[in-house]
């Protein structure tokens, strides 16, 4: 057995090792070090998976060296393992900014406690990507959940408990619904391997229990992925959590769930049953249309740029889901890649909202009047991001829509493709509202330049970074995605 | 240096002189030095790429494969030559205009106006380069957004509004027409490569390649094609250097420069002559340049009349290359270079009097030209090639135009041409003539003022020397339109 | 109730029968009902009750705050250390088999340390949970 | 169908219903959370009614059981009712601080608390 094999596990052992041995310490210079250190580490693990999966196609561990099916496997193909890399490097990317941001809004003696959740929540967010469990889905799911809820409430604001509240009851809806899925299917099949669950479904068939198992599985991850109309957690948990936290949960929370439903629908039932024996494609549409354009309608009202940006995401969660719903290769792949695309923008959007609420005190559209002179680096780096939103070309949002086009017009949908484009039109408005309090209004306070701190800036401009660079160069987006997209449709029974 | 190093430089030079502009915010005197030398240096990198075009070259690089087939890519045709040139050349003009015109009118952000100024010019030069209509489009969309702050400049709520307008429109079209034009011309034919002949025969057929033609010639909002043209005049809220160079050259000659590039290239004449009708669009061009020119007549406001006459012009350039004859699209190619002198002048001209007076209506502008002899003589000679008389620029591109119609017996579309000139004379020459022939009221405003400060004249009456010259020299337009066609 | 003599007494008595019976569960996990989670509860409930008769502040001073952090922590720790173990032993993470030269006598050994973090962390966090909460709102603040 | 056979589903899609109820129709955040408990209970019923057998044992070796239940939801279960307790304990500590902040935990007074809060300050 040589240190490679073992991968798969130390992807989750090591930031799961991390948050005692940060309670342990104590201390909260020792904590950030040591969480730092894990974060990198499980980013360079994902690296590597990724690299082992794209050689082999799919890498198999067994923990407690039980074989799958009886025991549990941990499974990396080539869609966990983009998810895996995108998760660690969020992670990665984002903590070096919290140290700032944390001093600024947190009290002291609560800083390891901090790492201690974050450490846990992104350890549960690769467990559910690295299992092939449906029952460890679950139990990594209420980890992450529990310390997001953690990490919410620790915000400055008095409404971050309210928030971290009714995030506590949806999101525990939500998981409940998602086990009694998992039981259902377990009843039918026996199994909770995966794998073996859809082999074992195939000659099943449709009994009505099955189907009852993929409605609650659905509206289950429906609520983790905060798909519109089950998206009202969602805007106040950004809005009032600690900035970076806010960051790290855009870019990777409901992408999880995105991830997890696709493993279920294609991995686990399989398209036929999911698209064929229900009206799934049409309810999906529905609801990523309306995610679409009733979450941007409201986000063009919000004043406050971190709601204003909650509800944005919760229109790109429509285009995502929209992308799946099209049940097709090129549908597929815009999913996969906006779960990148987005991931950066969004990533990038908030972690420089943490540097806007640090330095003028709060993020509503007053406060940051003539913030285009005093903070030219932030201003410019949002308006990147937004436009990344809209899908301007050249920015990384484009090449979704590019592929979510394509894909309705492969369908012979042409008015969906414009209403795809028309969507994009609602975002141009709440992302302007932006630009024009930046650029063209008289500063509210004094006009001295007064950059978010350093630590804040250069991880949101190396996202920008990216933002930009996947909008030119897309072969590892595009090129991944394509290939994870067309595993998942073969796999599928 | 090979030809597609220049090209590389072309692109290269107003990005990096942006990003000096923008470090020497502090030192306003170098940074205005800084923005003549890009711009020059610009021009210098598009000349010298000339004489290999001219030869038959097609200097060309390849910088990144988006997507799957689909490369940001460059390749110099000729038309894209010509636009290029212009655009180039006329910004030395303008940077030198832009100096006078923001130190007298004491103007705030100066720097990012430079800046911008710089990327719009970018943005220009890749249009002029793309190599497929995907590489185009992403300049496209640049360009709109850089010059969107160049509009909003003031930051007053006028100018907001007229933001706004211009971006709603401007990228309204190009998201919700154009975009789904391009996805679908690329999944009907594989690609998105401007290829001589066009790359569409046998692969778009019927009904869906009238509707691409449609989503194309109304999704390049830039045209200013009615009923999209709303952006034009709301974007004249912009300080007049941004009105002259970017409104009346740049950007709306990328709209044009692509509608005709996308008929050329994409569509190919001879394609779409023989597969669909095209009426529907010399209709709508000419019905733009008609009502385009009674509104120019209703408006006080100069610089409005102005933008209402390039709604106008602009028409007459798609006009000519709906009627897919050689002829008229030769006429299409130099109108680009014609108008952009001669609305060039124009704007400097409207600029100046704003300057040096304080004026802004047509009412107001009694026995200026006594005061102001040489913008008003430049005024005069931008008019007449607006108009299409000699000896202006204007002259040879209608030349062309009518040439092509009565060739092809349509008679119709002589009547509509000859009928835009009349209003043109119409809308411009009481200017000029209130400006020559009547007295200035007595003194009611209390305060006298001569010319502009120099260097807007002197760019003035450069750029209206270029206009009698272009008349009378009009050798390498004509040559690179030629090519154009021989390509194809 | 700190000054109920009846029930300080009854308490004295049962307390260590509490304990011996948290560690008959935990060690009687390997063969019948019974385990870490089980024992951590109970003794759990052990000091909760003492801490119920006695007061909360003789509680903190018998099993301190720091004490019952710590011990969330190093259960965990106890848990993931058996599956570094069978790493380090050459076995896949968590593998039990490998921690002793019999596999049967690995699973027991393996399951022993794993049954003994399980217990440190659930008494902790059961303790924790109860002087959190009985911390706050007290009549007398 | 037998009616009789099937009450363990009956008893768990009642409680599942009740608890759900109670979570959206009360607005006592304690209740809440009481209702979130009894939705979660309805899933351990769910798991582990099916695995029992009339008459089955614990899983020990021993010649003296020779049925057995399914061991395997129990695990299971336990897992969930660990989540269960961390989820309420998590919750009741968020009450807390809501009282100890707004003043109460009724859900409507603390959104007009926010409503007011809004409107003194329009930030």
């Amino acid at each position: 057995m040589t240190f490679a094999q073992h991968l798969p596990a130390l992807q989750v052992v090591v930031p799961l090792v991390t948050a005692p041995l940060t309670v342990l310490l104590r201390d909260r210079r020792a904590a950030y070090g040591l969480l730092l250190l894990a974060a990198w580490a499980s980013f360079a693990i994902a690296i590597a998976l990724w690299q082992q999966a794209s050689a082999a196609g799919v890498v198999s561990y067994a923990i407690g060296s039980w074989a799958p099916p009886w025991g549990i496997e941990y499974r990396v193909d080539r869609l966990s393992a983009m998810v895996l890399v995108l998760v660690s490097g969020m992670a990665a990317v984002v903590l070096p900014a919290t140290r700032a941001s944390i001093e600024a809004e947190l009290p002291r003696e609560q800083h390891y406690l901090f790492y201690t959740m974050f450490a846990l929540c992104l350890a549960g967010l690769l467990g559910i990507t690295i299992t092939g469990d449906a029952f460890n889905i679950f139990v990594f799911l209420e980890i992450s959940s529990l310390s997001t809820y953690v990490l919410i409430a620790m915000g400055r604001e008095r409404r971050a408990l309210v928030a971290a509240y009714q995030y506590l009851i949806m999101g525990t809806i939500g998981a409940t619904f998602i086990v009694i899925g998992i039981g259902l299917l377990y009843l039918q099949t026996g199994t909770l391997n995966l794998v073996d669950m859809g082999h074992r479904l195939r000659d099943i068939g449709g009994h009505r229990p099955v189907l009852a198992a993929l409605a609650f599985l659905t509206v289950g991850l429906s609520l983790k992925l905060a798909l519109f109309p089950l998206h009202q957690w969602l805007p106040n948990a950004y809005a009032y959590a600690p900035s970076v936290v806010a960051a790290f949960l855009a870019a990777t929370a409901t992408k999880v769930a995105v991830y997890a439903l696709l493993r279920f629908y294609f991995s686990v039932f399989g398209e036929s049953a999911v698209f064929n024996r229900l009206p799934m494609q049409e309810v999906m549409l529905m609801l990523a249309l309306g995610g679409m354009f009733i979450a941007s309608a409201v986000a063009c009202f919000q004043d406050n740029l971190k709601r204003l940006f909650a509800y944005s995401s919760v229109s790109q969660i429509g285009y995502i889901v929209l992308g799946i719903s099209f049940d097709s290769v090129t549908g597929l792949t815009a999913s996969i890649i906006h779960l990148f695309n987005h991931a950066f923008a969004k990533g990038a959007i908030f972690l420089l909202l943490g540097g806007v609420a640090a330095t003028l005190g709060g993020v509503t559209l007053d406060r940051v009047r003539g913030m285009g002179r005093r903070m030219p680096l932030t201003a410019f780096g949002i308006t990147v991001g937004g436009l990344s939103l809209i899908g301007i070309p050249g920015t990384a949002g484009f090449v979704t829509k590019w592929y979510l086009v394509l894909a309705a017009l492969q369908k012979g949908q042409w008015w969906l493709a414009f209403l795809i484009v028309l969507s994009s039109l609602i975002a141009v408005v709440y992302v302007w509202r932006f630009v024009e309090a930046a650029y063209f209004r008289a500063p509210a306070g004094g006009g001295e330049v007064r950059e978010a701190p350093w630590s804040m800036l250069v991880p949101a401009w190396v996202l920008i970074g990216a933002v930009l660079y996947f909008g030119l160069d897309t072969s590892f987006t595009v090129g991944q995605g394509s290939l994870a997209a067309a595993a998942l449709l073969r796999a599928s029974p | 240096m090979t030809a597609s190093a220049w090209l590389i430089a072309s692109l290269v030079v107003p990005l990096v002189g942006a990003g000096v502009i923008a470090l020497c915010g502090r030192l306003p005197r170098l940074r205005d030095a800084i923005t003549m030398l890009t711009a020059v240096l610009l021009f210098l990198c598009v000349a010298a790429l000339v004489p290999s075009v001219l030869a038959g070259a097609r200097p060309a690089w390849h910088f990144v494969q988006a997507l799957p087939g689909l490369p940001v890519a460059f390749a110099i045709e000729p038309l894209g030559m010509l636009f290029a040139l212009v655009a180039s050349g006329l910004w030395i003009l303008n940077s030198l205009y832009s100096i006078g015109y923001m130190k007298a009118n004491q103007e705030a952000n100066q720097t990012r106006f430079y800046v911008c100024f710089a990327l719009a010019l970018m943005a220009t030069i890749g249009i002029a380069y793309a190599a497929n209509v995907f590489t185009l489009f992403l300049f496209y969309e640049l360009l709109t957004l850089v010059t969107y702050p160049l509009v909003t400049h003031h930051g007053t709520e006028e100018a907001r509004r007229g933001g706004r307008w211009y971006l709603a429109l401007l990228i309204g079209t190009s998201t919700v027409l154009l975009l789904p034009a391009l996805i679908f011309t690329w999944s009907a034919a594989g690609t998105t490569d401007f290829v001589a002949g066009g790359i569409l025969q046998g692969k778009v057929t019927g009904a869906a390649l009238g509707g691409l033609l449609a989503l194309y010639m109304f999704g390049i909002g830039k045209a200013a094609l009615m009923p999209f043209h709303r952006w034009l005049p709301a974007a004249m809220v912009a300080p007049t250097p941004v009105s002259a160079l970017l409104h009346a050259v740049a950007v709306v000659k990328a709209g044009v420069f692509t509608v005709v590039k996308v008929i050329v290239y994409i569509f190919g004449p001879g394609y779409l002559a023989a597969s669909t009708t095209v009426d529907w669009l010399v209709g709508v061009a000419g019905f733009t340049m008609l009502a385009a020119s009674v509104a120019a007549l209703r408006m006080d406001n100069l610089k409005r009349r102005l933008a209402y006459s390039t709604v106008s012009q602009l028409s007459y350039v798609v006009f000519a290359a709906a009627l897919l004859v050689p002829l008229s699209l030769v006429g299409a190619a130099i109108h680009i270079a014609a108008h952009a002198l001669g609305k060039i002048t124009l704007f400097f001209a409207a600029g100046a009097i704003y300057t040096a007076a304080h004026k802004t209506e047509v009412s107001q502008l009694d026995g200026i030209g006594r005061r102001m002899p040489w913008t008003m003589g430049a005024f005069a000679i931008g008019s007449l090639s607006m108009i299409g008389l000699p000896p202006a620029a204007g002259f040879i591109s209608k030349w062309y135009m009518l040439s092509g119609a009565v060739a092809e017996s349509r008679w119709a579309i002589v009547a509509v041409l000859a009928a835009s000139t009349l209003l043109a004379a119409g809308y411009l020459l009481p200017i000029v003539y209130r400006a020559f022939f009547r007295t200035a009221p007595a003194a009611g405003d209390g305060h006298g003022h001569g010319e502009a400060p120099l260097p807007m004249v002197l760019a003035l009456s450069a750029t209206a020397a270029g206009t009698v010259l272009l008349f009378f020299l009009p050798e390498l337009p004509l040559r690179l339109a030629r090519l154009m066609l021989e390509g194809g | 109730m700190k000054h109920d003599l009846v029930l300080r007494v009854v308490a004295k008595v049962f307390l260590p029968f509490i304990l011996l019976f948290a560690l008959y569960v935990q060690f009687h996990g390997d063969f019948g009902p019974g385990g870490g989670f089980q024992a951590g509860v109970i003794i759990a409930a052990a000091i909760i009750f003492y801490a119920l008769i006695y007061g909360l502040e003789n509680a903190r001073r018998v099993v301190p705050e720091w004490l019952v952090e710590r011990m969330m922590a190093a259960g965990v720790l106890v848990y993931a250390g058996v599956g570094v173990a069978g790493l380090l032993l050459g076995g896949n993470y968590l593998d039990y088999f490998v921690l002793d030269l019999d596999p049967v006598h690995g699973q027991h050994r393996g399951i022993f340390w794993v049954e003994v973090g399980v217990a440190i962390t659930v008494s902790g966090v059961m303790l924790k949970i109860f002087y959190m909460f009985a911390d706050r709102g007290t009549p007398e603040q | 169908m037998n009616v009789a056979g099937h009450f363990s589903y009956a008893v768990t899609i009642f409680l599942m219903v009740a608890g759900l109820f109670i979570v959206i129709a009360r607005g006592n955040l304690i209740k809440k959370l009481v209702g979130l408990g009894i939705f979660q209970t309805s899933v351990y019923m769910l798991y582990i009614a099916p695995g029992k057998l009339i008459g089955g044992t614990a899983p020990i070796v021993s010649e003296a059981f020779r049925v057995y239940s399914n061991p395997l939801p129990h695990v299971l279960i336990l897992t969930a009712i660990v989540v269960g307790v961390a989820t309420l304990a998590l919750g009741l500590a968020l009450v807390v601080r809501i009282r100890e902040t707004y003043g109460g935990i009724e859900e409507d007074e603390i959104l007009a608390a926010d409503r007011q809060e809004d409107e003194a300050s329009p930030s």
